[in-house]
């Protein structure tokens, strides 16, 4: 298994908004930092460009289709079977545009045409929870350093790893379990709870802040409620409005909740020992400390 | 109607023989009219109790006799009304098929399907593919226009079932 | 030699003439067929006049060939053979071009429908004009009916057969008759008891002499065909000699399994493993669940006949019976073989219980959402709770229920898109049987439509809002989430076009009626047809509701569809009125359509060379070998013949004999030779 | 191994096992053949055996002329005690009314026919007694037995269809091909039957195609490749293009080959329920 | 609220206007509400989920393209999802707001919203890739109001992303940028 895993050489592609300096680049590095311990090996597309995310879609669907091909098409060109994404918002939209020009042959048509390069939609395109479940199992029972104790954790998928699932094909849509899985195997407790898969508000961060504040709000809830001490996310947006609006949700309710949301590769990271800063857990603003040293060393 | 306006003129209309079984795709046929499902009306329904009764005579004699193309339709594998009879039929065109491909004819003027007595809507689309498709190849010309009289008899001798096509 | 052929068209109102230039039709199908001697349109040919017409003119002009151009065979063949046959014209010369459903209902396009329409009734005359004349085939009646399923439509069934004389067998697969509607609590529109009404019929079918009761049986398989079938029924083994047992309940008492969950109860009660499902069971004779028993499971464990186990002997040490104790944990499947002149099939429904295809529901998940039927078991005086309205969680009282109508129906994406029919109606009797025992507790239902067209059903349900204080919400639930002991219900208020949230302590989803999950194994063992969701389909929707695709089997209850108690009932007297018809027959009149192989004068005697390629595809083992001999004995030629009591005249030897020895009648070459040969190609 | 075939012939005729040996015996020229059919023991010297034994001889087995002989004894290659093993499937002998003497063989015709290039019954699968040094039947792949239409089932559709109209328009009707066809053994064939008449009698190009097409779908499952029809062909029509053609497509199908084995279901009376239908819609 | 139809409503069937852009069949949608029951945002919106599905079914061309709904749709997908009719809601509401954008019907109360859509693709659209302190420029530019509103958020927000190096000023642009323009020139 190792041997076959190292040999997996999986395209990369980041997006905007982990990428080196951007707002959650801390994620872009603890999944890199992380594979790099464990596999697969991952490789940055070259020359990829922004998927167009919500907005591209939300205006544009030719257009944000196009976007998300283009980079298909790259890694193809650079002859990779799989693709991981690992914003949700960039899988999705990779995936629903090559099931949307799959189905579609004249947008196909028109879409080669804008990118200039033929499609022939080869390449799958995973999320990373996938990555993780697929590859690198068996790696993070045999190279884990360290193990939490009394960390709850309560996964959050948020929307789009699930939806829609008929297209996305992951996962149990109203109950996923990959991410639960995952932080039992690094032996956290997983809590249950009703969120799984609710809307963070997504991109209306900057636009419908009091959206997101009351949606956020229910989700901090609930995790809370179900006993959580810290939520694991693997989506930057999702990470983005938990972690930044604990602060507008205290002045509007007066409840603080003060929940550390980490994204799973930080906390597979520290599993495998990684260095917390390393892995960008100084960039949050709900203070990570509590996570960090809940983990100790194992002893053998 | 808005596809009878559209038809160009002097299109070439095929004419196709159906050989359907009573139970599902005759009975599919009738729902679609139930449901007053237009499709092309280029099809003619030879109604036999079941696909398995349709002996590939049947098939050459139509091309013989002038069809452009040739619809074989019956239950679906395990529905057949008398157990089996689908899939001996099944059995038949899976060596019949690829005969009549060797010999130089397309396999898209002879199509096989199963339709259920339920499935009105697949009956329509079923038609309007296979005339669509044999229209697309035209008329089966180089058959039809072969000479059926023989080199050495001479017209007199020729049987009754000697028409011109 | 030629026949002389009537072409009749039919107007059938407007269906036909308004895309079809009738008139043309006739005209043309004289037109260069001097075989076609009368041609006529009329406007209902069906219609007593115009079946007279038809009667009419064969004897005027000494038809012997008849074309009617109307709809599809499948409609109205019958009644036009039927009335040529009164003319003294052989039935089987007449043919019918499916004008209606092949040409006018699909073909907007005048010319293009009359053009094909011509078409159409020229194969159907040189059809006829190869008709042959045929006799119908006479078959003796075995009188004793089969009736499958011992729920409210096979008890109803099987009554009404065996009141009128006849002998019935019944088969049931679980323990005791009684079926759905004896779980249920009380039934609408009269909110009468339903074991009240159920067990009486109970009682009577047990008693009736004319009844042969198998239950804990199966069908193994049905062979032959409509008045003589052959059944092969299982008997699975009991592991109680039901001669010797007394039903007095020594054993289920001692039974130390006393945990497994009841499957009369939904789930929601418990059972012993030698059990009988409910107290009103009939036989009210335990059945032993070797799944579940202690000493069967040891068995298994140790790979050691049942016998040779020491775990747990209770059952059969307490069985007061002797000197042979009434418990044999030896026994095993038994199988017997019926003959049977005709079949109902009354195998009922199952309800949508994997509810887990709702996990945006809970279902599965949260032991307080639940479904109709076990929502039944809790109000029902002899359920779990002895009628008390409890959460299976915690017991608590809910004072707060929410209905969630149209679970698994109307819902195509969870591969479900039929209408269940009864869901509304027991839902507005479920939030009045709440309401009787919780009054002050809130129902809520959310509704898409509320559907009660039966009689007093509308009544009934405004009575559930207008009188019993449920309140309606028109929308769908999207979510049911846990929040502390409270069930979080998402749904939508679209009249008012908002989002509803209710806490409540109790779901309840009104799951569909599907078809039994071996459905489509059981129809294919009876060779009766399904439809897309599994239900047995009747040969004809409106006209034989009753009647499946095999000649001789029917249909009652659920098992052909969703529907409630009184249309249940209904089906089933129909079914057994049509059975009663078939048994009142001495011999009945099958189809001529059967395959014969050709005999011919010395020396050829038959031009079969006797490669038995059709015994072998026949799927009735409908041929035989004949030896033909010569004068002195001996044999000149082995050739194949035809049974005709067997074949059932698909034709599969026809297609597979090269020398095209064998024909069907109705279709034999010469008929499907004119068939292709009339065809006017471009 | 003459010799041993005579003297088989005679103590077969003397002690009256059979009443007729069907044989090769000598012909015009030295390249050729005929069939002989020995009554009396003193015959058995007509017997003859070469590379030159080309033809089958169960085709005698439906003639009436040779019925009449009796009880027969017949020298088989492999290949035609093949059809001897689909004619008592096919119900048109009983096994105790045939003596088979199997010869060995190791292909015939000069240059060597088509069929024994990819032979894998150098001993024949049945017979009563064996003539010759057994031979070990080495299994040949598919390809290899099929490697002759190859050439003809890649061509496009339209050279195809050429193909085969040129081939068919000689065809004169003269029946040959089914009359020497071992197989061919209905009483009545289908073209003689005239009520209706299915396929038309007398030879032009459109009734030949489907005199051809429905001889060759009358074998499929059956043929054995003795390539008699073709070799018997006045007008040198390739027909045992089209038999092979149906028997890659049988066994590729359904994983059969007649004439192998006297306990298989005929290919074309039985069915599989996963029987290939990709070809359905 | 009235909704008016003449001939004139009659001769455009907006339902199948939809369908042929986007292959999604309103038709199918009976109405139960399943998809308001679970939209997030639903509270927030003038007109519920389902109406606007209805809008479309009856050919109420303006109410559907004006409402804010469309705007205010977070494109979580639960409706999609829960849909037991297959209708593909959230992807509906894709398209009716790119038809407001065409006719310039969007709804002005939205503005916030469609301006950082608008600033988004222009920063995908110059450097193939999000210049986020780029985009949020030309937000805030272009929406001082709502940057007002959340004045006090950007202070802690936005300068903390700086502080901790997050938030990069130069942008990223990518070498085949040109290729980005050239889809935006033939798509957008």
């Amino acid at each position: 298994m190792s041997e076959e895993t190292k040999k997996t050489k999986i395209g990369y592609y980041p997006g905007c908004a982990i990428t080196k300096c951007s707002t959650s680049e801390e994620y872009g590095t603890s999944v890199l930092g992380v594979s790099r311990v464990i596999g697969p090996e991952l490789v940055e597309i070259d020359d990829w460009n922004c998927c167009g995310a919500s907005s591209g879609h939300a205006t544009n669907h030719k257009l944000s289709t196009a976007l998300s091909v283009r980079n298909i098409s790259l890694a193809e060109k650079d002859g990779y079977d799989e693709v991981l994404a690992p914003c949700p918002m960039c899988s999705q939209r990779l995936i629903v545009s090559q099931d949307d020009v799959e189905k579609d042959e004249k947008l196909r048509e028109e879409v080669e045409d804008a990118i200039e390069m033929p499609i022939s939609n080869n390449v799958k395109v995973s999320n990373y929870l996938e990555i993780v479940k697929n590859y690198s199992m068996d790696e993070i029972a045999e190279k884990q350093k360290k193990k939490p104790e009394g960390l709850k954790v309560a996964s959050y998928y948020g929307c789009l790893l699930v939806r829609p699932p008929k297209i996305l094909k992951f996962d149990d849509p109203e109950d996923p379990k990959t991410m639960d899985e995952i932080v039992t195997a690094i032996g956290a407790e997983a809590v249950d709870w009703e969120f799984k898969t609710s809307c963070c508000g997504g991109g209306f961060t900057l636009s419908r802040t009091d959206v997101v504040v009351k949606l956020t709000n229910d989700i901090l809830e609930g995790a809370a409620d179900a006993g959580a001490n810290a939520i694991a996310v693997a989506c930057p947006m999702c990470h983005a409005n938990l972690d930044m609006k604990q602060n507008n949700i205290e002045k509007e309710t007066g409840r603080r909740f003060n929940i550390p949301i980490v994204y799973i590769s930080e906390l597979i990271g520290l599993a495998l020992g990684l260095n917390p800063k390393d892995l960008g857990m100084d960039k949050h603003f709900i203070d990570t400390g509590s996570v960090i040293n809940a983990f100790s060393n194992i002893e053998k | 109607m808005s596809k009878a306006e559209a038809k160009p003129e002097n299109q070439f209309e095929p004419k196709i023989i159906a050989f359907l079984c009573n139970w599902c795709t005759y009975a599919g046929a009738d729902l679609a009219g139930t449901g007053r499902k237009e499709y092309q009306a280029n099809v003619r329904i030879i109604k036999l109790p079941c696909t398995g009764g349709i002996d590939p005579l049947f098939l050459i004699k139509a091309f013989e006799r002038g069809a452009d193309g040739i619809l074989v339709s019956g239950c679906h594998p395990g529905d057949c009304h008398y157990n089996s009879g689908n899939y001996h039929a099944r059995r038949r065109w899976n060596v019949f098929r690829p005969l009549l491909e060797f010999c130089g004819i397309n396999p898209d003027r002879i199509q096989f399907s199963w339709i259920s007595a339920a499935e009105g809507g697949k009956w329509v689309e079923t038609i309007n593919g296979i005339v669509d498709a044999v229209r697309e190849l035209g008329p089966f010309e180089s058959y039809q226009k072969l000479n059926t009289i023989g080199p050495e008899t001479s017209g007199g001798a020729a049987d009754a079932s000697s028409e011109t096509g | 030699m030629s026949k002389k052929i009537g072409v009749f068209v039919c107007h059938c109102g407007t269906n036909i003439s308004a895309t079809v230039d009738v008139e043309k039709v006739a005209e043309e199908a004289k037109k260069n067929n001097p075989g076609v001697s009368y041609t006529t349109t009329y406007k209902y040919m069906c219609s007593d006049p115009g079946q007279k017409l038809l009667r009419d003119k064969i004897k005027e002009e000494g038809l012997d060939g008849v074309v009617v151009a109307a709809c599809s065979p499948k409609m109205h063949e019958h009644t036009f053979r039927n009335a040529s046959k009164k003319a003294g014209m052989n039935p089987y010369h007449v043919e019918i071009s499916n004008l209606r459903e092949q040409c006018s209902w699909v073909h907007p396009d005048k010319p293009t429908g009359t053009e094909k329409s011509v078409d159409l009734v020229r194969m159907m005359t040189e059809k006829t004009r190869k008709d042959k004349s045929l006799n119908p085939i006479k078959v003796p009646v075995t009188k004793r009916a089969l009736v499958i399923g011992g729920g409210i439509a096979g008890i109803q069934a099987a009554l009404d057969i065996a009141d009128a004389g006849h002998e019935v067998i019944m088969v049931e697969r679980e323990a005791s008759i009684g079926g759905h509607m004896a779980q249920l609590s009380e039934t609408f529109p009269t909110l009468d008891c339903s074991q009240c009404i159920m067990t009486p019929k109970m009682v009577e079918l047990a008693q009736n002499e004319n009844i042969t009761l198998y239950t804990w049986s199966e069908i193994e398989a049905v062979d032959g065909y409509l008045g003589n079938f052959d059944v092969k029924i299982r008997k699975k083994a009991r592991s109680v000699d039901l001669d010797l047992c007394t039903g007095c309940s020594s054993c289920w008492q001692v039974c130390p399994s006393k945990k497994i969950k009841s499957e009369f109860d939904m789930g929601l009660g418990k059972r012993t493993a030698i059990y009988i499902p409910f107290p009103q069971a009939i036989p009210s004779k335990p059945v032993l669940d070797r799944e579940h028993c202690l000493l069967f499971k040891d068995a298994r464990k140790k790979n050691i006949p049942p016998n040779d186990s020491k775990v747990c002997r209770k059952c059969l040490d307490i069985c007061p019976i002797a000197p042979v104790k009434a418990i044999d944990y030896t026994q095993e499947d038994e199988i017997i073989t019926e003959k049977i002149g005709a079949i109902v099939v009354a195998t009922g429904y199952k309800e949508l219980d994997d509810i887990s295809m709702y996990g945006e529901y809970g279902g599965g998940k949260y032991k307080d959402v639940i479904t109709g039927l076990q929502f039944e078991r809790l109000a029902s005086a002899s359920g779990p709770s002895e009628g008390e309205i409890q959460r299976p969680s915690d017991g608590k009282v809910p004072e707060i229920i929410v209905f969630i109508q149209c679970v698994g129906s109307r819902d195509p994406a969870k591969g479900c898109s039929y209408c269940s029919k009864t869901c509304c109606m027991y839902t507005a009797k479920h939030t009045m049987l709440y309401k009787h025992k919780v009054h002050h507790g809130h129902a809520y239902v959310f509704y898409i439509d509320i559907r009660c067209p039966g009689k007093g059903y509308e009544e009934f349900s405004l009575r559930a809002i207008e009188e019993e204080g449920a309140t309606y919400l028109r929308g769908r639930v999207s979510r049911v989430y846990k929040k502390g002991d409270k069930l979080v219900v998402l749904g939508a208020d679209t009249l008012t076009g908002s989002v509803v949230e209710i806490e409540a302590d109790m779901v309840v989803l009104a799951s569909a009626m599907k078809a039994q999950d071996d459905a489509e194994k059981f129809a294919q063992k009876l060779s009766i047809q399904y439809d897309k969701d599994k239900f047995f389909s009747e040969i004809h929707p409106k006209l034989k509701p009753v009647e499946s695709s095999s000649a001789g089997i029917f249909l009652a209850g659920t098992c052909q569809g969703p529907k409630d108690i009184p249309e249940t009932v209904a089906q089933a007297g129909a079914a057994a009125s049509k059975v009663l018809a078939l048994l009142s027959a001495d011999e009945l009149e099958r189809e001529p359509v059967v395959a014969k192989v050709d005999r011919l004068p010395a020396p050829i005697f038959s031009t079969c060379i006797g490669c038995f390629y059709c015994q072998r595809v026949c799927p009735y083992g409908a041929i035989e070998s004949e030896d033909i001999k010569a004068r002195d004995g001996s044999t000149i030629k082995t050739v194949a013949r035809v049974n005709e009591g067997l074949c059932q005249g698909c034709g599969l030897c026809a297609a597979t004999c090269r020398s095209k020895s064998v024909e069907l009648a109705g279709f034999n070459d010469e008929q499907v030779y004119a068939e292709i040969n009339s065809v006017e190609f471009n | 191994m003459i010799e041993e075939l005579r003297k088989k012939a005679e103590e077969l005729l003397k002690n009256g096992t059979v009443k007729v040996v069907f044989g090769y015996g000598e012909g015009s020229v030295p390249e050729r053949t005929r069939p002989v059919f020995i009554t009396k023991p003193e015959d058995v010297n007509k017997l003859t055996w070469n590379k030159y034994c080309v033809y089958n001889l169960t085709t005698y087995l439906k003639r009436q002329e040779t019925r009449k002989l009796g009880k027969p004894a017949l020298i088989l290659k492999g290949c035609d005690a093949r059809t001897i093993i689909v004619l008592l499937k096919e119900c048109q002998i009983k096994r105790e009314d045939v003596y088979i003497i199997g010869v060995t063989c190791d292909g015939v015709g000069d240059p060597l026919a088509e069929k024994c290039k990819a032979c894998d019954v150098h001993t024949p699968l049945i017979y009563d007694d064996l003539v010759g040094e057994k031979r070990e039947n080495k299994e040949v792949p598919f390809e290899e037995r099929y490697a002759e239409l190859d050439e003809y089932e890649k061509l496009e559709e339209k050279d195809k269809w050429e193909f085969w109209q040129k081939q068919f328009e000689k065809c004169i009707k003269c029946y040959a091909c089914s009359n020497i066809c071992p197989l061919c053994f209905c009483d009545r064939c289908i073209v003689e039957k005239n009520q209706p008449q299915w396929i038309d009698p007398s030879a032009h190009p459109r009734g030949n195609l489907s005199w051809n097409v429905t001889r060759a779908y009358h074998l499929a499952g059956r043929c054995i490749n003795c390539e008699e029809c073709q070799r018997v062909c006045p007008v040198d029509i390739p027909l045992n293009l089209l038999n092979k053609k149906l028997a890659k497509e049988a066994e590729k199908s359904f994983d059969y080959r007649p004439g192998y084995n006297i306990d298989d279901e005929l290919a074309m009376s039985t069915y599989k329920e996963d029987d290939d239908e990709d070809f359905f819609k | 609220m009235k909704i008016k139809i003449t001939t004139k409503e009659l001769t455009s069937d907006f339902a199948k206007e939809v369908k042929e852009r986007s292959g999604i069949d309103v038709k199918k949608c009976y109405q139960c509400g399943k998809c308001t029951a679970g939209c997030p945002v639903a509270y927030e919106m003038d007109y519920m989920p389902n109406q606007i599905i209805r809008f479309v079914q009856i050919g109420a061309r303006k109410q559907a393209l004006t409402s804010r709904t469309i705007w205010l749709c977070a494109s979580c997908i639960t409706c999609t999802t829960r849909c037991p009719k297959e209708v593909k809601i959230a992807e509906l509401m894709d398209v009716l707001r790119e038809m407001a954008l065409e006719e310039g019907v969007a709804n002005p109360m939205e503005k916030d919203i469609t301006t950082f859509h608008e600033a988004f693709l222009n920063s995908v659209k110059k450097h193939g890739r999000i210049s986020e302190c780029g985009m949020i420029m030309e937000y805030k530019r272009k929406r001082p109001k709502a940057a007002l509103k959340s004045a006090l958020q950007d202070l802690s927000d936005g300068s903390h992303l700086m502080l901790k190096g997050k938030l990069s000023l130069a942008p990223h642009s990518i070498k085949g940028k040109d290729s980005i323009k050239r889809i935006f020139e033939k798509l957008g």
